[in-house]
């Protein structure tokens, strides 16, 4: 309790927590659950606009998607090495995430169905992702908040970069405005869900607000992403699919309708859209890969015994 | 006149074997994006079909140039049709297993390598320019390719089994780098591109090093299949063109 | 006046929805070409597309007349994007193995024998007999996939495996076929089409005593997708699309 | 001897040899050969045209490319029955195709590449395979000439199917136009190659002769072949790829250029264009239909036990 009290003082004093150090296990355990499936969520991540990498429009439009999913691999490689740090291998939490014992972001789950998805999803989704991560690079753990710095540098190119999209649909064609506008009515409430269900009475999130790894309630933020959010639609001259959002003078922000939380709830068991298809495209690529993964093991083996024999 | 008009069109097909060549090869390449065996791979095949885009658009703008008919980069990448492709035929083969793709990285890297190297030479120095930014991206996709060619190929039995029938599969796919036909005299004549058997030699020496650390078996087999390079494909071209051209069929009048 | 042309877009709708069911199953069987586990199953498969396409032909052809601006059936198999199309999402599902594709024909054959059979007795004579017509062939479709679920069903281990994986997997995707939406109301009000729960008891009776034939567990799984009959479908459509409808994209001016 | 001299006679006399009937081993070997050949290029066949069903331009051409390789596999079968009756089965003759033992014909290792080949595989494949099969009709073993007799009508409507595109293609737009131009200089020498190289050397073709299982030359139907179709290829507006065509008063017909033999002799090697892809499409699905054939097979046994049991 001495330690536990010591370690909630250097907390409260803004100290960054190294992995070497002492750490209360129930501080660990919810910091592997939170890294892993942030990098979980770069890495199913990459399915929904790697499924329109084969068919971009131009040359330089593919370009950009391909850097973006990069980023996202590169993301997930250094959440996973954040992860690591705190005494769990990369291998363990892929099968957690391929046996469906560890969750992924439940947007991924929703299908990328037109160009202007492409824009939707770095519009609002990198949007949504970017106001849940930019507080976090004052999280309490020191590679976490290192990892966020770099991760929310390129999160916010990638957010211009859909709002781009979404602006020159929405200024082209009357198809393409008609691809924007429906884009962003299949992404809005998925987007508000991503800040998940009001934590108002949650004793979880106390728990980790106070140790820092948690520093804002997910309505504070919801609100904060609708109240972004709203002028950017306004300014494309799109229609936020929800007509009770309203600016209220009173508390300087926008109302809104909360998402349907069933469909957040039957998401997250599974039954989005594209879940069996997510988790199935990642445990074939881990399946169909393990020949690769097991020959460069061996090869590294052999070289190892030959650099034995030589000495 | 006549000859430099003829060595236009001869350029304008030249810079489309290369264009061509680089944009199929990223396609292929980007079909693998969120699917490859380990992370690093994910990262480092984007990063490749990356340079490959790249290139395409220098390859491709520049042939539009030449040509000019007001056709950009965009224009000869998702308007023409298959027999107006002048890719090698090696790069549009399907993607098959992971050592597949490896081994036809590293079979067209050994060839693109040496080809840029001596593409920095061109009379041409839009050419040379080119070659000169492209030949530093490339130069580590073939550290990259051969590296990963030699730990498959000398690692486990299966690994190797794998890697010497992606080697079997593609080695007839290999001859069209290296054969020469009118359009690539009229440039190597001209100085504008290497002769396509100058690069044989350094393709040869570089195979048959990585293939012997990798222990694996350079096939005898002497046919070679052409055609990609004068617009006779296989069929797989066509369906990657389906995808890849969609929505600017779909949609001629929009911008992106 | 208001009712009357309100019903016009509904029987649009309604027409657009068996059409495009039956276009993009008859395109998924047809994907099998050649590739079928044997020579009988290869004629079978392109009957049975034969037919889905024949039928097609009729449903988009009156939608294209109801609509009333010029559309034939080709223009609106061709020429529309994903968002218009109407057809259940079980079709689309991309084929897999044998036994999935067979599951998938079993489980919308189920529902398409007697939804036609209802459709005979529509208040529209042109829907009366189209749907006659298709009846018949439709009869025959069934007949074949509910024989082969049983004898695979009770089959080997592997194939009773198979069978039961693909059972599981498309289950979630058969309840959108008797999901009734305001225009399935508005059709069924009229007299035109049956409403999609009075098909229910008859698909159910059918599936249950098949798969019971077939030893296969009926999944008690409740959750259903929904959304391709009113236009949202899955990322496997775009990508059939890009295929289907290429070279009319790619040639807008041509006939064929 | 004297039960050769008489099946001679029998054959001599226009007599058709039935399946329990006495035979040489070598008329049954070589009729072996020859049906399971033709049978195997029905199978392989429905590759090269499946390959654009997918992308059919209307539903109409969708439906008869799909009737036309369901005819051909329908062909597959008869075929196949048709060498049953003399003893081997349709899966050694599969396996035999599928290890390479047996060949199919050569010009299905050539790849469709444009819509416009799907009318010039009807035109001049199947009219060239018709100029190979209508003599067959009186071939001298039944089984065979009664299978020939429907083959053919169906061949001769797949060849005006064919015909109708190409001068659909061939009246269209230039690019239609062109792609029709294309496909003949890419069919032209391989359908003059479907005939084989001269066989008026071979002992072998003129044992055949003898036993009516070979009808004409090679070198006959060839040249009966180009008289028919030059003045086709003209109608149609289209150029026959070989300057050397000309009429030739003399001899009633038209001169022309031999095709590649070194390319014949290639493709038959394996060096095709597509010869690797056949085969494996092949393989493939004979390796992934395994479990449904045993599952069929499995499902007939306990279909058997249960009636005995029942008796």
């Amino acid at each position: 309790p001495a330690l536990l009290a010591a370690f909630q003082a250097r907390i409260d004093a803004g100290e960054k927590i190294e992995p070497k150090e002492w750490m209360p296990e129930g501080y660990r355990k919810t910091l592997i659950r939170q890294i892993g499936q942030h990098a979980h969520s770069e890495i199913v991540g990459q399915l929904p606009e790697g499924n329109w990498i084969t068919r971009a429009p131009t040359l330089e439009r593919k370009a950009i998607l391909l850097a973006k999913v990069q980023d996202e691999a590169g993301h997930g490689l250094y959440l996973y090495c954040a992860a690591e740090t705190l005494g769990v291998s990369r291998d363990e939490l892929t099968e957690a995430l391929l046996s469906g014992k560890m969750k992924y972001s439940s947007i991924f789950n929703y299908p990328t169905l037109t160009w202007a998805d492409m824009g939707a999803v770095g519009w609002l989704v990198d949007g949504a992702a970017i106001m849940n991560q930019v507080p976090l690079q004052r999280t309490s753990f020191g590679p976490y908040a290192r990892a966020m710095v770099r991760i929310c540098k390129e999160e916010s190119f990638h957010q211009r970069q859909g709002y781009d999209i979404m602006m020159k649909m929405a200024r082209g064609t009357p198809e393409q405005k008609a691809m924007a506008q429906d884009a962003l009515n299949r992404f809005w409430y998925p987007s508000l869900m991503m800040f998940g269900p009001s934590d108002k009475d949650s004793v979880h999130s106390a728990q980790s607000m106070a140790w820092k790894i948690k520093m804002n309630t997910n309505d504070e933020l919801r609100q904060k992403f609708v109240d972004q959010t709203v002028p950017q639609a306004e300014y494309l001259g799109l229609t936020i699919p929800d007509p009770a959002v309203k600016w209220n003078e009173e508390k300087g922000g926008y109302d809104f309708s909360e998402p349907d939380w069933t469909e957040f709830f039957e998401v997250i068991k599974g039954n989005g859209p594209c879940n069996a298809e997510r988790i199935e495209a990642r445990q074939k690529a881990w399946e169909d890969g393990a020949w690769f993964r097991d020959g460069l093991m061996a090869h590294a083996a052999k070289q190892r015994t030959a650099q034995v024999a030589a000495e | 006149m006549s000859v430099a008009l003829d060595l236009d069109v001869a350029l304008f097909e030249g810079l489309c074997r290369l264009g061509d060549s680089t944009l199929v090869l990223g396609h292929r390449v980007s079909e693998w994006c969120g699917h490859a065996p380990v992370l690093e791979e994910d990262i480092a095949l984007a990063n490749v079909a990356l340079d490959l885009i790249g290139q395409t658009q220098m390859w491709l703008g520049l042939a539009g140039e030449v040509e000019g008919k007001g056709r950009d980069a965009d224009a000869l990448a998702f308007r023409r049709d298959v027999w107006d492709f002048r890719n090698l035929l090696l790069v549009e083969r399907p993607n098959g297993d992971f050592g597949q793709t490896l081994m036809r990285q590293f079979l067209f890297d050994a060839w693109h390598q040496p080809m840029l190297k001596a593409l920095e030479g061109s009379g041409d120095p839009r050419i040379a320019a080119i070659a000169a930014k492209a030949g530093r991206e490339v130069a580590y996709h073939l550290e990259r390719s051969a590296d990963l060619v030699i730990r498959l190929g000398d690692g486990t039995a299966e690994s190797h089994t794998r890697m010497q029938s992606a080697l079997d599969r593609l080695w007839p796919y290999t001859g069209e780098m290296m054969m020469a036909d009118d359009t690539d005299r009229a440039l190597a004549e001209a100085g504008i591109m290497p002769a396509p058997d100058s690069i044989r030699p350094q393709w040869e020496a570089l195979v048959t090093e990585v293939l012997s650390e990798a222990t694996l078996k350079t096939p005898d087999q002497g046919f070679m299949h052409k055609g990609g390079k004068q617009g006779t494909h296989s069929e797989h071209l066509g369906h990657m063109l389906a995808t890849m051209q969609w929505l600017q069929r779909a949609y001629p009048d929009a911008t992106w």
